[in-house]
């Protein structure tokens, strides 16, 4: 009954040559099986794709162009606020112009807001979060220190004040709230480093010989790397909330600018117009209604299937 | 489990209070007379030097007084004595004004009055004397000094020493005011100034008293002691005002005098009725259009303007309300606001700007002449420094007449391109003309008949001007396309849509604008400081003259004062000089003026340092119930003629305001029946 | 690496492997306002022993008596407090940083837990290989080969090389870190509890491993465990810790055969034997077994100990040798 | 548990120190001394007025003596007087508090009592169809732009069906009218996130061991749910609503705008508007030392309800 | 001896992702008044879930109990109401979990969460409760008793937890105890204290114990009677003399001979060889076949039945009567 070791081959029959399934292909198989997911993915996706071709330029270019009309007396008059209707399926703002292709456009500025941002956010709260958790100590004392007291400080005048620094504009909103969002992945990214530090495969990797940032950025790193991802997703949407929000206070997008808060912004007083002027504002907040949760949805998912919590 | 039953009834117990008219905003007012108005910002304060803004001025006017005032009722505007005893003495130079001054009015009573136990003051001359010196104390951040600067004797001395001095020293004579008693005041003047009695019914002139400022001290700005019909009782900042009736006001009465037109529309019912006629004043702060037009609608306010966006609501045409107004008897109001809407260009700057090769010669030599002073001084760095410049601007100066000319065509041709008739009908509904010049239609010196040769919208000819200004299709010499920055003056969803569509405008002659958004504190910090470019502005006439805004393009007057194009040009300012001095009541005098103006009109339309862009029309709506009321531009103490019908008002807000209730039963039904799913599954599973 | 080869030429061949001298490892208790230190979690508290090469030593004990933490000492996972750590004749603590790493070529250690000890977005090929990719500058392809070497050695199919842990169980994922710990051709190696984790079944199978392993490379062994039947199979001698410190060590037949010290023997009275014939009617040890943070005073098993005289209340009993090779730390050593 | 609390509290020094030293940093950066100077003297100040008002205001004084005379003011709550309405700020925060307080203090209570009751209800049909569609539906909430539930809220339910007023404020008792609408708002807009945390928390604690040894013991679904659980997710919420406390004195920043609630939110944007930095600045640290301090009593109710805290 | 407990072709599935766990497949069993029997299985083998389901604690969804029927005192437990079940639970069946660390509420006086089982079965005021709670303290050995009423959770050791664990389960004096792995999670002494304190409690209190383990040794203490468990199975049941005696199946005789035994030391400790089987896939036929030794066509395709081989000895395995003699040690 003694086998020698070296030949015996337990249980694995079945998966001789079945390719290997990292988690990441796991997570993915299990996100796959759920279809609310995979469709929000692909709406993303699609938004992405207009995004993009919005901003090369080959798409809803006509977003600034005025457009007219032409009365009965043959007079030719801007085609100020004109219903939706089949030349402007979604009707004409207040210099006519289409509202389908500024909408369009909105996507573009969020994405860039988005992307800027999340660059911004996610590098510094996983650097400053790797080395807290993992260094602890004196180091995580700094930027305990720092990651408290800027949490501490009401999150919108933190805004204010760096807009003011950096000047106004999309890109140093998306800057700016990148400079103060980090705070909440850091966090996370500690524990996670605080966690995984103390595991085995930690103490393996160091008894191996592997110094402190081959263990902290090819060891650990990819286990929290499921955090950055859902924190990604969210942080899209909390961009695309944002941008609107520092829009509307005046910090946000440029008067030329077709972002999607400019849009809900000015929609306001169009709203109580007689007849009402409904179809920028319920566009625009389709638009981002829609995208927001794709990405809710997807993150939900990518919560669910990445957690390795949920997967023990 | 029954813990949260309370909180189900308190729910249904809100949707039956929605029922009972929670809509409306107000409390019960048992019988008095209030009225109810509403301001668009937070005042800045009720301290009388400060007043420079419309609304601060509109509130100040009614708790604190100056010395003249505008007839109520009269037009053409005419000015009628308020704390004065009668019209001034005037000396024949028209230097030496002789004021008696109302003998018994007092200040309204206020613990400041600390020898009298709170009761007021008698009002006297040397108040008047110490609230000029007051405007005249650069520490008190005096807004309104402009009005006496230069012209008082002495009062530019005060000013001056005021900036050393810790603190200011009002024991110091000013030679040009004195009370020769009591009830007499004698104000000695520099110059003629001919528009000295509109100024002396602007607030910053009105009486205050010297123990308010010393009890409160900056405080004074919290509590306004006043002689006024009002006082004020209450001010929730942010929220709003109350204003209530001053019961030591002195005897003032309604106007009897009136046109036919006043007495059909029912102005002279309550002549020679004592003043102020309301109890009350609610003023509610309510910074959007919106809520304060619907407030309007509901009969919680009872005057308001027409926000663009509701002009459909409000009018069918442009002179007559819609059925819907017909209906709730409102009552229009139609007139022409004095003011005029404009882009500036500046004219500092090198791209769009201009230099009058006198006023570069003028700066020259001025900056060699601080060079040699620098140099005596010992400070070599700084002389080299200045006429280094000088140096630059002596080379500039032959090229400054070709550069000057093509920079006026192209802004000749931007205000060629400016598409006012599209503007009106986008952003004013219709209810504004293209402006012509600088001064508006239907004021003095207006001249129905100039027409404004680059007030026309045409793009053919904007861009063969912008051409010959060397910009071929918006194209530079450099190959660039021009480039233009436009300062917002806020970041007001009109102001961002005016501003794009500004660039929209610029874009059809290849000119391309970029929109700067500022706030309104940093609009003016870059008005100050010279650093904007291009930006829209508007003026509103402070009174009935046209020197108010001929000043607007006197060179000395340039940024940080009024000016703010920076335009200069030497033939403009001696025609302003000669201007300035002459008076509308002296029909010899007069003429003169007016053809002065239209030198001067021409000049400025010609140089374009502005696109004159519009001129409105002010439409003002009230409520059948609100009383003798009547528009006036100028007048700021007109609360004490208003007056309500306040049973009237109740009844019609009543009838307007009535809740459709159904969605909230089904919204109610649908957390109820939650709710009963809620107990059921506990019911369920404690069995 | 050379400092260790020179020495290694210089070492002698009775020298143990591994002498650890007076080992102490202290956690520092900080409580208060700020935080100070008000004492120490004497983890490992004045612990000496050897391993000679080729040599497997048990050590047993409770939960908390200091037994992974002395491991983790050795290796310096864990900054000892003092003491000396000869590994070789080279004193470990002595290291510095960048040489402490290569020594740790010569010393691997497997971990109790086969799901935390493997990291688990990497490779089988990456966990295996990463001491190599570290330690020896070899082409990819022949550090796939010595992968390859190695999962077969541990009795993995090679085919395996690209999976993932997850995709193991546990005693397949125990092997895995098995071939990672043998990938550097260590001389000791410290196995953490490897089997108290695994089911009965598999048990049997990776002790039966090590047992091979051992025979085929003449490694020395530190097998910590808390089963004494376990360490009885596989140890040469055994040592016995009890809150720090190692209260008996002997040879593994004198052990069990004649335990000295009464913690010794009450740990194997408390074995549940799979026999219900010797079913054994002695009482087990009473009382709980005291914190680290709050050690008693004198002998530290004296709270629980039956044969307990006045000295053992206050002085520490010193370690009596009671045959060669049969140390106890007792004051009155059962004989 | 008093050094406990000590100790705490000690924790506080380094993060005030940090945040006024941010608040200093922020706002000497943001504006020069000359900027305030010419803001506070109007348009025709001289240069001789603005050295006066440097000297006079400390501006003139190195960096560092400049920190610890901003720092004493800070501490001793001494904001000066707005650059813009020349009001003093401590008078203008104290009557923007009880505005935001009277609006954001019910409407934060009632949400969470909502969300908690939602959380409990969910939990109790936990895998049902009820409870996927209430995960869907706070989604959807939590994807609609918080300006569009205001716009449409005040539309809807103010200008249209007309059950509350549109904008205004009371001092009083007769305030609650005021702020039904803009508290309902609120709670519409937060619900989603709300009951979405608060139904993983409670759905964790069902998870637990603990709630497995109480139904061994015959205990009720009820008792569990309402007396077991809800006590251990104490811990949780506590966390959360600490963290949101100090933010309520600062109202929401949009809906105090909309709504015409004169508090400490509009009164930040109208700052922003003028570029008041002193009260920017006011409201900026005010905020920050709530943080703390609503954290530190965050702290003291963990050690109230979870007994384990005292002791670690 | 009276039956007690009779379990019959019990079998409780999990849902998961659409896949059917087969957890516990048809598992019969009974226990005697006053008798300990020991369910001894590795891991994933459906000890846990057997438990679990008998008292009717299977989180549903996913778990669902198919089949089967768990006679207690007479009365299908499966077929009750809920809230009968609930008066059942804790008062005549209690049970003992593995993890003494998490099992008691951490916010709640230990105490208090004794007494309550007392309040909620026997109606008594909670001062009454509280007396008897101090009283079984004592009974389960904890010192000072009254004193530790008061404590929470997290003050008390492991030992200390499971012994009020244990006082928690027995102060309604239930007839059946279910012990799952007590002792797993102690250390060996204070896991020989628990088994010892629980055989004095059986003593005194005269209860039946269902011993769920996987340790062998610790059944051989324990339990009167012996049923092991493979995959979800039960494969052999005998007296425990019996049972260790002369094991029957294969895989009882495997596990036996793969345990080091303390004062027995062998050159090699017998393999099984193989893992144990995912319960997302047992293999077909008999679950053991794969890695049986002896395994035959018929095991590859058939499942044994439970078969009476001596008195009171049943086994599942096809090949018994070859291979019953010899057992490899």
């Amino acid at each position: 009954m003694n086998m020698e070791p070296g030949l015996q081959n337990p249980t694995m029959e079945t998966s001789q040559e079945q390719p290997a399934r990292s988690l990441w292909s796991d997570a993915l198989h299990r996100l796959k099986k759920n279809r609310l997911a995979v469709f929000s993915f692909f709406i993303i996706l699609i938004y992405l794709i207009v995004a993009v071709l919005c901003g090369a330029g080959l798409l809803a270019t006509n977003y600034d162009e005025q457009s007219y009309k032409i009365d009965e007396k043959g007079n030719i008059s801007l085609n100020s606020y004109s219903p939706p209707s089949f030349k402007n399926p979604l009707g004409t703002d207040i210099q006519g112009r289409d509202v389908l292709s500024r909408v369009l456009q909105g996507s573009w500025i969020s994405l860039r807001v988005a992307l800027t941002m999340s660059a911004i956010y996610i590098f510094i709260a996983v650097l400053l979060g790797a080395f807290a958790g993992y260094f602890g100590g004196f180091i995580d004392d700094i930027i305990q220190w720092l990651y408290q007291t800027l949490a501490s400080i009401p999150g919108l005048l933190m805004l204010i004040a760096l807009t003011f620094v950096l000047g106004k504009g999309l890109t140093n909103v998306a800057v700016a709230l990148g400079l103060v969002g980090w705070v909440g992945l850091c966090r996370l990214m500690r524990a996670e480093y605080l966690k995984h530090k103390a595991r085995d495969y930690v103490l393996a990797a160091k008894a191996q010989g592997a110094g402190p940032f081959r263990i902290m950025f090819k060891h650990i790193f990819p286990n929290t790397f499921h955090i950055v991802i859902i924190s990604f997703s969210l942080g899209f949407v909390h961009a695309i909330m944002g941008e609107v929000v520092l829009t509307f206070v005046g910090l946000g997008a440029k008067a030329h600018e077709p972002s999607w808060g400019r849009i809900i912004s000015e929609a306001r007083a169009e709203l109580a117009r007689e007849p009402a002027v409904w179809w920028p504002l319920l566009s625009a907040t389709v638009a981002m209604f829609i995208v927001c949760l794709a990405f809710n949805i997807l993150g939900d998912a990518l919560r669910d299937s990445l957690d390795p919590k949920l997967k023990e | 489990m029954r813990k949260e039953f309370p909180s189900l009834v308190a729910v249904f117990l809100l949707c039956i209070c929605g029922c009972a008219g929670m809509a409306n905003p107000y409390a019960s007012e048992e019988g008095l007379v209030v009225l109810h108005y509403s301001i668009g910002q937070d005042p800045k304060g009720f301290d009388p030097v400060r007043a420079s803004d419309t609304l601060s001025s509109g509130l100040i006017g009614q708790i604190y007084e100056p010395l003249y005032q505008y007839a109520y009722l009269k037009r053409p505007y005419t000015i009628e004595p308020c704390l004065a005893d009668g019209m001034p003495e005037i000396s024949e130079d028209k230097c030496l004004y002789i004021i008696r001054i109302k003998k018994g009015v007092f200040f309204q009573d206020d613990p400041c009055f600390v020898a009298t136990n709170g009761k007021g003051r008698e009002l006297t001359a040397e108040d008047f004397i110490y609230s000029f010196k007051r405007l005249a104390d650069t520490k008190n951040d005096p807004e309104g000094y402009w009005i006496f600067q230069g012209y008082i004797k002495g009062i530019d001395e005060f000013y001056e020493a005021s900036q050393s001095e810790s603190p200011t020293d009002y024991s110091k004579e000013i030679e040009g005011l004195k009370a020769l008693d009591r009830y007499t005041l004698r104000i000695e003047l520099n110059k003629p100034y001919p528009r000295l009695l509109w100024v002396l019914t602007m607030p910053y002139t009105a009486a205050v008293p010297h123990e308010a400022v010393e009890y409160y001290g900056e405080e004074v700005l919290n509590h306004p002691v006043g002689t006024g019909p009002f006082r004020l009782a209450r001010w929730d900042h942010w929220h709003r005002i109350i204003l209530e009736r001053n019961p030591t006001f002195r005897e003032e009465f309604y106007p009897s005098e009136g046109t036919a037109e006043d007495r059909e529309q029912g102005l002279l019912r309550d002549a020679g009725k004592r003043l102020p006629l309301a109890d009350r004043v609610v003023l509610t702060i309510i910074k959007q259009e919106q809520p304060a037009w619907l407030y309007f609608l509901s009969g919680y306010l009872d005057v308001s303007g027409i926000p663009k966006d509701n002009w459909n609501t409000a009018m069918s045409s442009l002179t007559t309300l819609s059925p819907q107004m017909e209906a709730k008897r409102i009552t229009l109001w139609r007139e022409r606001s004095f003011s005029v809407y404009y882009v500036a260009f500046n004219m500092n700057d090198s791209l769009i700007g201009m230099k009058h090769p006198e006023v570069c010669k003028r700066e020259i030599e001025e900056k060699r002449k601080s060079a040699e002073e620098a140099r005596e001084k010992g400070d070599s760095k700084e002389a080299e420094r200045l006429d280094k410049e000088a140096d630059e601007l002596e080379k500039e100066l032959p090229y400054l007449p070709q550069k000057n000319e093509k920079r006026r065509k192209l802004r000749q041709a931007m205000s060629l391109a400016y598409n006012r008739p599209q503007r009106i009908e986008i952003f004013a509904n219709g209810r504004a003309e293209p402006a012509q010049g600088p001064i508006p239609p239907g004021f003095n010196g207006y001249d129905p008949n100039f027409k404004n040769p680059y007030s026309e919208y045409d793009i053919e000819r904007a861009k063969l001007l912008l051409a010959e200004a060397g910009y071929p299709e918006g194209i530079g010499e450099d190959g660039k396309r021009l480039e233009l920055s436009f300062e917002t003056t806020g970041a007001s969803t009109t102001v961002l849509q005016s501003a794009d569509f500004f660039r929209q405008e610029m874009r059809k002659i290849g000119i391309v604008i970029n929109i700067v958004q500022n706030t309104w504190t940093e609009f003016q910090e870059k008005l100050r400081t010279n650093r904007a470019q291009t930006y829209a502005l508007g003026w509103i006439a402070d009174y009935p003259d046209p020197e108010n805004f001929l000043q607007l393009f006197y060179g000395p007057n340039k940024s940080p004062n009024p000016n703010n194009a920076n335009y200069e040009n030497p033939e403009y300012d001696r025609l302003y000089e000669e201007m300035a001095a002459l008076s509308d009541f002296d029909p010899q005098e007069a003429k003169r003026k007016y053809e002065l103006c239209r030198k001067m009109e021409h000049i400025v339309t010609e140089d374009c340092p502005w696109i004159f862009g519009l001129t409105y029309w002010s439409y003002t709506l009230n409520h059948c119930w609100l009383k003798n009321y009547k528009p006036h531009p100028f007048a700021y103490n007109t609360y004490k003629y208003h007056s309500v019908d306040p049973e009237l008002r109740l009844r019609l807000s009543q009838e307007w305001n009535r809740p459709t209730m159904f969605p909230a039963y089904i919204i109610l039904g649908v957390i109820l029946s939650l709710a009963g799913l809620f107990f059921y599954k506990l019911k369920k599973q404690s069995e | 690496m050379n400092f260790l080869e020179e020495k290694d030429a210089l070492c002698k061949k009775e020298e143990p492997l591994l002498e650890v001298v007076n080992l102490k490892t202290y956690f520092p208790i900080k409580s208060g306002v700020f935080r100070r230190t008000v004492g120490y979690l004497k983890a490992v508290d004045d612990v000496s022993f050897t391993i000679a090469a080729g040599e497997t030593l048990g050590l047993v004990g409770e939960s908390g008596c200091g037994k992974s933490t002395t491991a983790r000492s050795i290796l310096r996972l864990v900054e000892p407090t003092d003491g000396k750590i000869f590994f070789k004749g080279t004193d470990v603590r002595a290291l510095k940083e960048s040489q402490l790493r290569s020594l740790r070529r010569h010393m691997q250690i497997i971990f109790q837990d086969p799901y935390s000890s493997l990291n688990p977005r990497m490779t089988v090929a990456s966990i295996v290989g990463e001491g190599l990719r570290i330690h020896e500058k070899l082409p990819w392809r022949e550090i796939r080969e010595r992968i390859a070497f190695l999962l077969d050695e541990v009795g993995l199919s090679p085919h395996h090389i690209n999976r993932y842990p997850h995709e193991f169980s546990g005693g397949q994922r125990q092997r895995i870190g098995i071939a990672r710990a043998l990938a550097l051709n260590p001389s000791l190696l410290i196995c953490d509890e490897p089997v108290s984790a695994l089911d009965v079944s598999i048990r049997a199978q990776i002790i039966n491993l090590l047992t091979d392993l051992k025979e085929r490379h003449n490694f020395a062994y530190l097998f910590i465990s808390h089963d004494l039947s376990v360490v009885e199979h596989i140890a040469d001698r055994v040592a016995v810790m009890y809150l720090g410190k190692i209260v008996e060590i002997a040879s593994s037949t004198e052990l069990y055969n004649h335990p000295s010290h009464p913690y010794t023997v009450s740990l194997l009275d408390a074995i549940p034997l799979p026999d219900p014939k010797r079913r054994r009617n002695v009482t087990p040890l009473k009382g709980q077994v005291p914190t680290l943070a709050h050690l008693p005073s004198g002998c530290r098993f004296h709270p629980r100990c039956e044969r307990k005289r006045p000295i053992c209340e206050t002085h520490q009993p010193p370690l009596t040798e009671v045959s060669p090779s049969h140390s106890v730390l007792c004051h009155s050593p059962i004989s | 548990m008093s050094a406990y609390i000590i100790r705490r509290l000690l924790y506080l020094v380094p993060t005030v120190l940090g945040v006024c030293l941010i608040t200093f940093l922020l706002f000497n950066v943001v504006t020069t001394g000359e900027a305030i100077a010419k803001q506070r003297l109007g348009q025709h100040a001289t240069q001789e007025q603005i050295e006066s008002y440097l000297k006079t205001h400390g501006y003139d004084k190195p960096l560092l003596i400049r920190f610890f005379i901003n720092l004493k003011d800070l501490l001793t709550f001494n904001f000066g007087r707005s650059e813009v309405t020349h009001q003093k700020i401590t008078t203008m925060l104290w009557n923007g508090m009880w505005p935001s307080l009277s609006l954001m203090v019910p409407a934060f209570f009632f949400t969470l009592f909502v969300a908690i009751s939602i959380a409990l209800f969910t939990a109790l049909y936990r895998n049902t169809f009820l409870d996927r569609s209430t995960v869907v539906l706070c989604i959807i909430g939590m994807s609609v732009p918080f300006l569009a539930y205001i716009i449409l809220g005040q539309y809807i339910l103010g200008y249209k069906l007309k059950y509350f007023p549109v904008t205004g404020y009371e001092w009083g008792l007769g305030v609650f009218k005021f702020l039904i609408l803009p508290g309902l708002i609120y709670t519409a807009a937060s619900l989603g996130s709300d009951v979405r945390f608060y139904r993983t928390v409670v759905l964790d604690e069902i998870n637990q061991d603990y709630v497995r040894t109480a139904r061994a013991k015959g205990l009720s679904p009820n008792t569990i749910l309402f007396k077991h659980i809800l006590k251990n997710a104490m811990i949780p919420i506590i966390t959360r609503v600490v963290v949101a406390l100090p933010f309520l004195y600062m109202g929401s920043l949009l809906l105090e705008d909309f709504y015409g609630i004169p508090g400490l939110g509009a009164m930040a944007l109208n700052a922003i508007d003028g570029n008041d930095f002193a009260v920017i600045k006011a409201i900026t640290f005010i905020g920050a030392i709530l943080y703390v301090l609503a954290n530190l009593a965050g702290d003291i109710l963990y050690a109230l309800v979870d007994p384990r805290v005292e002791f670690k | 001896m009276e039956v007690l407990l009779c379990v019959s072709d019990l079998a409780t599935y999990f849902e998961t992702e659409g896949k059917t766990v087969c957890a516990v497949d048809g598992v019969s069993f009974e226990i005697k008044r006053g008798e300990t029997l020991g369910l001894v299985g590795e891991s994933g083998c459906g000890k846990s879930v057997t438990a679990l389901s008998i008292i009717r604690l299977i989180p549903t969804p996913p778990g669902k109990i198919v089949r089967g029927s768990v006679l207690f005192d007479g009365e299908d437990l499966l077929k009750l109401k809920e809230s009968a079940m609930r008066r059942i639970r804790g008062n005549k069946i209690s049970i003992i979990f593995q993890e003494p660390m998490t099992s008691l509420n951490p916010v709640f006086r230990v105490g208090h969460q004794i007494a309550e089982a007392a309040v909620l079965h026997r109606k008594i005021s909670w001062n009454e409760a509280k007396e008897l709670t101090v009283e079984m303290l004592a009974r389960v050995e904890i010192p000072a008793p009254k004193e530790r009423y008061y404590d929470y959770p997290h003050q008390m050791s492991g030992g200390m937890k499971q012994r009020a664990i244990i006082a928690m389960a027995l102060i309604c004096n239930p007839s059946l105890l279910i012990a799952d792995e007590p002792t797993t999670a102690l250390d060996v002494t204070i896991g020989a204290q628990i088994l010892r304190l629980l055989r004095d409690l059986q003593s005194q209190l005269k209860m039946a114990i269902l011993f769920i383990t996987h340790d062998l040794g610790v059944v051989a203490e324990m339990a009167h009677r012996v049923a092991v468990m493979y995959a979800g199975k039960i494969v052999e049941t005998a007296d425990t003399l019996t049972l260790f005696e002369r094991p029957l199946h294969p895989y009882t005789r495997a596990l036996l001979a793969s345990v080091p035994h303390l004062g027995k030391k062998t050159k090699r400790l017998f393999v099984i060889p193989g893992e144990v089987p995912d319960p997302l896939r047992f293999p077909s036929g008999c679950r053991f076949h794969p890695r049986c030794s002896s395994a035959s066509d018929i095991c590859r395709s058939r499942l044994p039945e439970l078969r009476q081989y001596e008195d009171s000895h049943y086994v599942s395995c096809f090949n018994i009567s070859s291979e019953a003699k010899e057992i490899p040690r």
